[in-house]
């Protein structure tokens, strides 16, 4: 095991899966669950507005079953994203990489909003899209080097993953988590709803700092 | 741990009041005693304090929770020597906490403190290039190796001085006042902070405290490698005024102005990667 | 100096901090005479030193008056 | 100035897709000049086509009904392999070791009958896969069904 995120202090065998737990993958893994569970226990805000031309101000709700249905993507949400962080197998990173893609669209699908709504579109197009160079990545992975476990590739037993599938993980990864370009994140980040929205962020964010170290070690 | 956590609030406000004094001097203005920050969070700690209406408490009141909790665990991975990733795991994660601080009040100044705080997500990237590039000359991660390689071959800053400068950005771009400040802009009162007071802004201002000390610290340790204390303090002190002189001199640009130039230096940085040999 | 009689909220607040820190110094004591690993004292610190610092500021004046309206009246 | 037109580009969401379009196109177009990338050999889940088997691409070798031969990366963490048992997780084993109230038929594993398609030894994978399914399920009839 390389010494990128630490020496690991416990591995789970799920068959031919290792999740394993170094002080990395920990300390991501208990920010996703911290942010779950402030998804789980806090009430959506009310966000005041002003409306333009008059003197109104005024707060907008969340109706019940707009804030359910939100609130199960939320935590559907963070358990992909601990998947994403703790998992030690090329192929479930990328099924939880595109988990959170999908989850992050529905965070905001309920919200009646055009101009988000317009946003979560763009972003659904490109989290669909970012699932070519994603999975591609992991299948050449498999081709070039045999196998799919990243405590495999990291003990230097297979040969290395080739730049080009490294290079593809790294921009599905961007592409599904929208990580640099923000814009259209941005424009989601204007629904009302503050815990579950901090998801879609706080996932990107979780899974691009996971790809940083895999593609470094493999 | 808790005398060096003292001590890092304490050292991190009393920096921070020197940043606002010395962009103050460059400015020709007298500006707040060094210790104003100290002053300040003592005077928000002791501030009658409630949540607002509007707000999601669990969020409200969470987010400043895990402000704190985060910069501590980082300051306690520098102390123990750990992996620079788990920092800089921290660093990215002190977005969602502005995120959590904008939002959950419902006001739409903090809104789009964080909105704008969604937008400047490109500025951690020019620090995974600098970490990259760490690990090439050292083959290591963690903060013991890193400093135990320069004191064998000398510090980083000579041998790799691009990853210091994007580092630099990096800690330049979180340091209040700063050209790529934008999340707590004056156009939006204090951006993401707005709606936090009294002890909330008191814990906000902990965390600060500790992540500047962490982040000019890490720095330190990373570029210059080991010093004594007397060292660290006084090059501690060096790197915060060149800080404050860029701080006082630059204005702040526009949100997304800001977004394209991190963009382009990590786009630049790539290419010394490249220039490098980590990428074939 | 503290107008106002002490509400519920401030005694809960108080409880927090007292049990906190004495978590907090039992812990350093503790890791002093080596009988707590170095690792489980960071992170009874991580976890504890949040709520313990704020919680002193909460004892100190939440008054638990009801929240006011953000942008409103300005 | 060229940062002014670059951040206007940026800052507009409908040119997002695009723009990730066109890196897809570039880093694939790299990928293309890498070429050939070398084949490993020992590949973990060797993959034998049998053209004249009536199954045809479908057949993963083996006397049906029976065992299948798998190779696993750690056999020690999966005994029974090619089993449907393997799908259990630890907590499921132990209850199926405990009492009698665990089928351990394919099928009461959601993702069982897409994952007997494809392999027979990876745990989470069988999971996440019809996780992202219901996912996109539950999205589709949410829209579908909520108030206009």
């Amino acid at each position: 095991m390389s010494s990128l995120g630490g020496a690991p202090w416990y591995i789970l065998e799920f068959g031919d899966e290792l999740v394993y737990f170094t002080p990395y993958t920990t300390t991501l893994l208990i920010l996703a669950l911290v942010f779950t569970v402030l998804a789980l226990v806090s009430r959506p805000e009310r966000q005041v507005e002003a409306l333009f031309g008059t003197d109104a101000i005024y707060a907008k709700d969340t109706t019940v079953d707009q804030m359910r249905f939100r609130r199960f993507m939320a935590i559907a949400c963070g358990c992909a994203s601990m998947g994403a962080v703790v998992t030690g197998d090329l192929f479930n990173f990328t099924l939880f990489v595109a988990l959170v893609g999908i989850t992050n669209v529905g965070i905001v699908a309920a919200v009646k909003n055009r101009h988000v709504q317009n946003a979560a579109f763009q972003y659904g197009l490109v989290a669909l899209t970012a699932t070519v160079p994603l999975f591609a990545g992991a299948g050449i992975v498999a081709a070039t080097t045999g196998t799919l476990s990243i405590v495999a590739l990291a003990s230097g037993t297979v040969p290395q993953a080739p730049f080009f599938a490294r290079a593809l993980l790294c921009l599905g990864v961007v592409g599904e988590g929208m990580a640099p370009f923000y814009a259209a994140k941005a424009e989601m980040f204007r629904a009302p709803g503050a815990p579950y929205v901090i998801m879609c962020s706080l996932s990107s964010l979780l899974i691009f700092l996971r790809v940083a170290e895999v593609v470094m070690v493999i | 741990m808790i005398e060096a956590l003292f001590a890092a609030v304490l050292g991190g406000l009393l920096l921070l009041g020197l940043h606002r004094k010395v962009i103050a001097r460059v400015q020709q203005r007298p500006g707040p005693p060094v210790w104003q920050e100290v002053l300040h969070t003592l005077k928000f700690s002791f501030k009658s304090t409630w949540v607002p209406e509007t707000a999601s408490p669990g969020l409200f009141v969470g987010i400043v929770l895990v402000a704190i909790g985060i910069w501590t665990a980082a300051l306690a991975v520098v102390l123990a020597g750990g992996s620079i990733l788990i920092i800089f795991g921290v660093y990215m994660l002190h977005k969602i906490v502005e995120h959590g601080f904008g939002l959950s009040s419902g006001s739409p100044y903090g809104k789009f403190g964080a909105v704008r705080s969604v937008i400047s997500a490109a500025s951690e990237i020019p620090l995974f290039v600098s970490v990259a590039a760490i690990a090439v000359f050292t083959g290591s991660l963690a903060i013991s190796d890193i400093v135990a390689y320069q004191a064998v071959n000398g510090p980083l800053l000579i041998i790799a001085p691009p990853a210091a400068f994007a580092m630099y950005l990096v800690i330049l771009s979180k340091m209040p006042f700063s050209p790529f400040a934008i999340v707590e802009g004056k156009e939006l009162v204090s951006g993401y902070k707005t709606e936090h007071f009294g002890v909330w802004r008191a814990g906000l201002e902990v965390a600060n405290a500790i992540k500047t000390s962490v982040l000019l610290g890490l720095f330190l340790l990373l570029f210059l490698g080991p010093l004594s204390p007397f060292a660290f303090v006084v090059a501690i002190v060096i790197l915060l005024v060149s800080l404050s002189f860029v701080c006082a001199v630059t204005p702040m640009l526009a949100p997304f102005d800001s977004v394209t130039i991190q963009a382009l230096v990590t786009v630049v940085m790539l290419g010394y990667l490249v220039l490098l040999g980590v990428i074939p | 100096m503290m107008a106002g009689k002490v509400t519920g909220l401030q005694q809960g607040a108080g409880r927090i901090f007292v049990v906190s820190a004495l978590f907090l110094i039992a812990g350093t004591f503790l890791w002093a005479i080596q009988v707590l690993p170095v690792i489980w004292y960071w992170a009874e610190v991580i976890i504890l030193f949040p709520p313990c610092c704020l919680s002193l500021g909460l004892w100190w004046m939440a008054r638990g008056r009801r929240g006011d309206v953000p942008f409103v009246g300005y | 100035m060229i940062i002014r037109r670059i951040s206007d580009v940026l800052s507009n969401y409908e040119n997002i897709l695009p723009l990730f379009a066109g890196g897809c196109a570039i880093v694939f177009l790299i990928g293309v000049l890498l070429l050939p990338l070398p084949y490993y050999d020992d590949q973990l889940y060797p993959k034998t086509i049998d053209r004249n088997s009536s199954l045809d691409p479908y057949d993963r070798g083996g006397p049906p009904f029976t065992q299948v031969v798998i190779k696993s990366q750690y056999p020690e963490n999966s005994p029974t392999a090619g089993y449907v048992t393997t799908y259990l997780t630890p907590f499921s084993w132990f209850l199926a070791n405990t009492t009698h109230h665990l089928g351990t038929t394919i099928v009461a594993h959601p993702g069982g009958i897409i994952d007997e398609i494809l392999y027979n030894t990876r745990g989470l994978d069988t999971v996440v896969e019809p996780t992202i399914l219901f996912i996109a399920f539950a999205i589709a009839s949410f829209l579908f069904r909520r108030e206009p």
